[in-house]
């Protein structure tokens, strides 16, 4: 088998051997349903509890506060959902930024179609929202404001605190997407005045199908998902004791090694980014040059297209994405580069590579040799690179 | 779900069962999830002593767990010290009880009040803070914590 | 470690070794996205593609109609809302029963909040809803009826085949909660006219947190978690890869060992039913005599209280539930005794045992020799029996 570089960390990551050796004894053995009385369940829900206490601390919260979803979807719209109906009688205006992740901003629109408004506020260049933008957004009927915390393409991390107190401020619900932050950047919902947050167990090398929704104490949010009593009648259905099992452990094992993994990562990213930019021409790099991501890398190479280069990528091993891998079923240019404000043949031309804890230099040096390789050799293909080169020309000879 | 203690006096109830020709007979229900106490006593009636306490319950865990501690507690003391028996004390000497079986101890506090108002009204006395037991015992829902 | 004896497989049940097996290589070497584009994730997509071509071929079904979701609270509440929403224009009024699993229940309630008009059928003796009073209830303006197709406490297994003829007749949307049923009974959904139907991993030694909802080609059901356009853009989310395999990986095991199980269970089932109905006093037994899933036995033991009984239970090492576990955390008797007539203090007093394929007739008979103890022993403490004694003792006397 050839060897696969895999950058593609944004998208999912490799479950932690550790993350799966501790999930495995509550499938076979401890596998009883937590809401029994028996003793025999009583694993179950001593380790339901200790993931919860690890979240919670991971974040300042309390555990009650912690509430387990199937994923960072699930949350988003629980989230949305739940506090739009909830706070209806108050306003139906909700605010969020043109480069959400679609689980907010489908959601957004599905709840456009039952009568609220949405405003999506816009971004710089660099990709950050404007808190200005925002004080000026708000209006005596605003509900909710949902900005991420660090955007799934181009990284850039979000003014969360500055956002935090302006719906402090004007005593508006504040909930922030933070499923590519979490565990990658250090969280203290108190002091970023965070009322709720999303969260997916597989950005953080734990399992599929696992995630949480934190909804600070005393909010009067519903159920999204009805049914049996579980989640303290708040989230119904079995609870997936060993996903839940799962997702603590990668949270304890990512917190220990967070900020050595980003001092690690951050190192890695920059010298992928000083390659690339300074030995293929005619590229762009998306999103903060600093406030972001320390695994996040997003380039746009003009006169190529992003599915070409990601197959040729794939084919020397190289895994890399263009846009978020959940859209991929769309041919649209991602809509987080258009509100960056790239024209769309360049939107197209984008890669996206995320960097995971197993990822080396000699990885990030191979992959900077086959980019360089495979930009050329499409560009030698490219029509609009022909035009380029010939005006260029031109103009030279002029 | 519940603590040692109480799992304690689940397992091996103190003073269950009947006291024939007793001084005083409650019988109480919990109108909120159908459970059935009864608590015997057996008074002397020169003292006002606590001779002796038997009790039968039809309930969950928690229900049977707090009679038997309760028949404890109130057993050699006085009707004046019994009536400091409340369901705090009763929880508080178990150890706790889940927040959703709170409830569940104020039927023993209930019953047992019930068997001293059966032994004021039999002997025509009246008992200091006792009040007419109800036949249904409910609290408030607890509203689900947000 | 004491020995357990598990009796309550209605709750959950075990992940069989080789699910566990087939679900390993997906977290740590096959853990790509299954929206990507490169090689690497295709092992992952050809696994979810065989999960949903089994599930098509167990029901008859083809693989376009089969949703993943994250277990059968989820796929009853998205059948219920989206069908509620989708045809909300032909009419509100929706069909389903009294003793429906809270997950369909609770979403019906919300529904009704929403301006939805339910109908909830009521049940014989037996816990069979009746047909006529189905026909009766149909109107000009009814969407939907929602019939489980087994109930998971008393296990009775309702006419589906004469309920979907009426949907069919009338043009009514058919949905089946079948968590309970699916892999334990033959379902075809064509035959039986089931337009929708839910299904859970957990239930049929799969893993815990996958599911799925089949949904007939053509019915205009929009999605229920909006987000990335997973599942042919109606079920947003990452998936649950390691799940998506686990779930194939049980069906296939079930299926396969389906009707020499459930006749296995059969025999153990009846033979634990008439010994607790020929050596215990004062015992009902719930459910259709026959017309009963294979697994379950539910009865109500007079003057003693359910919780008691499980913990006493429990102490001899065997775990039962009274009622459902879902529901564990409320107080109040089973809708579903109360539905099929029980008075309240005799539903308390209720055990459900549910049995399994590892389940064997030394278990059943160590049961039966420990209920007999316990509910003498509890019996001895119960106001409620010295009453009956003495007004026996009374008759007797006069
Ligand atoms: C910012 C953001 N929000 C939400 C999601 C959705 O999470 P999941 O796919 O785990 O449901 C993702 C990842 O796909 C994401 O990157
Ligand atoms: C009939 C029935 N429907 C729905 C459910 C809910 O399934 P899950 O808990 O897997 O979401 C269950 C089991 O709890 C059930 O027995
Ligand atoms: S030419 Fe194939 S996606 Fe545009
Ligand atoms: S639940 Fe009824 S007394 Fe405890």
């Amino acid at each position: 088998m050839k060897k696969v570089i895999y950058l593609d960390n944004a998208a999912t990551t490799r479950v932690r051997p550790e993350v799966v050796e501790a999930m495995l004894p509550y499938f076979t053995e401890h596998y009883g349903n937590p809401s029994s009385v028996y003793d025999f369940s009583t694993p179950c829900k001593k380790a339901m509890a200790h993931t919860r206490e690890v979240i919670a601390g991971s974040l300042g919260a309390s555990e009650n506060e912690i509430y387990f979803t199937n994923g960072g979807t699930e949350a988003d719209n629980w989230a949305l959902k739940a506090a739009a109906e909830a706070y209806a009688s108050k306003g139906k205006h909700i605010i969020t930024t043109q480069i959400e992740h679609h689980a907010v901003l489908h959601t957004g629109q599905y709840l456009e179609k039952l009568g609220y408004e949405v405003t999506y506020l816009p971004v710089d260049e660099n990709g950050v929202v404007s808190v200005d933008a925002l004080k000026k957004a708000v209006r005596p009927d605003t509900i909710l404001i949902s900005v991420m915390f660090a955007n799934n393409e181009i990284g850039t991390i979000e003014p969360i605190r500055e956002i935090g107190e302006v719906a402090k401020e004007h005593g508006i619900l504040f909930h922030t997407d933070a499923v590519q932050a979490y565990c990658h950047e250090p969280i203290n919902v108190d002091e970023l005045h965070i009322d709720m947050l999303s969260a997916s167990a597989h950005k953080f090398n734990g399992p599929k199908g696992v995630g949480f929704l934190y909804i600070r104490k005393g909010l009067k949010l519903r159920s999204f998902i009805h049914g049996g009593a579980q989640e303290r009648k708040r989230r119904a259905g079995t609870e997936n004791v060993p996903g839940i099992v799962g997702l603590g452990k990668a949270v304890e094992l990512s917190l220990a090694s967070m900020e050595e993994n980003k001092k690690k990562e951050t190192e890695l990213r920059d010298h992928l980014i000083h390659r690339v930019m300074t030995e293929i021409p005619y590229v762009r790099l998306n999103g903060h040059p600093s406030q972001r991501l320390s695994n996040n890398a997003n380039f746009s190479f003009q006169f190529i297209e992003g599915e070409s280069l990601l197959i040729m990528l794939d084919m020397a091993g190289i895994c890399g994405s263009s846009g978020s891998a959940c859209t991929s079923g769309s041919l649209d240019p991602s809509h987080v580069l258009l509100a960056i404000g790239l024209p769309h043949e360049i939107a197209h031309g984008s890669l996206r590579l995320t960097l995971g804890e197993e990822t080396t230099m000699e990885d990030i040096d191979y992959t900077v040799d086959q980019l360089k390789r495979i930009v050329e050799r499409l560009r030698s293909m490219s029509p609009l690179y022909e035009d380029f080169v010939k005006s260029r020309e031109k103009k030279e000879n002029q | 779900m519940y603590s040692d203690k109480v799992m304690d006096h689940f397992e091996h109830p103190r003073n269950v069962g009947e006291i024939e020709n007793a001084s005083g007979v409650g019988t109480v229900g919990n109108a909120k999830c159908g459970d059935i106490m009864r608590i015997y006593l057996d008074i002397d009636d020169a003292t006002h002593m606590i001779r002796d306490c038997k009790f039968k319950t039809f309930g969950c865990g928690a229900a049977v767990a707090t009679s038997s501690m309760a028949t404890e507690m109130v057993k050699g003391k006085t009707i004046e010290e019994a009536m400091q028996v409340t369901n705090k004390a009763v929880m508080e000497a178990l150890d706790g009880l889940p927040p959703v079986k709170v409830h569940c101890s104020l039927l023993a506090e209930e019953a047992i009040h019930a068997a001293l108002w059966d032994y004021a009204e039999k002997h025509d006395i009246k008992i200091q803070g006792l009040e007419k037991p109800k036949s249904d015992i409910s609290e408030h829902d607890e509203d689900e914590e947000y």
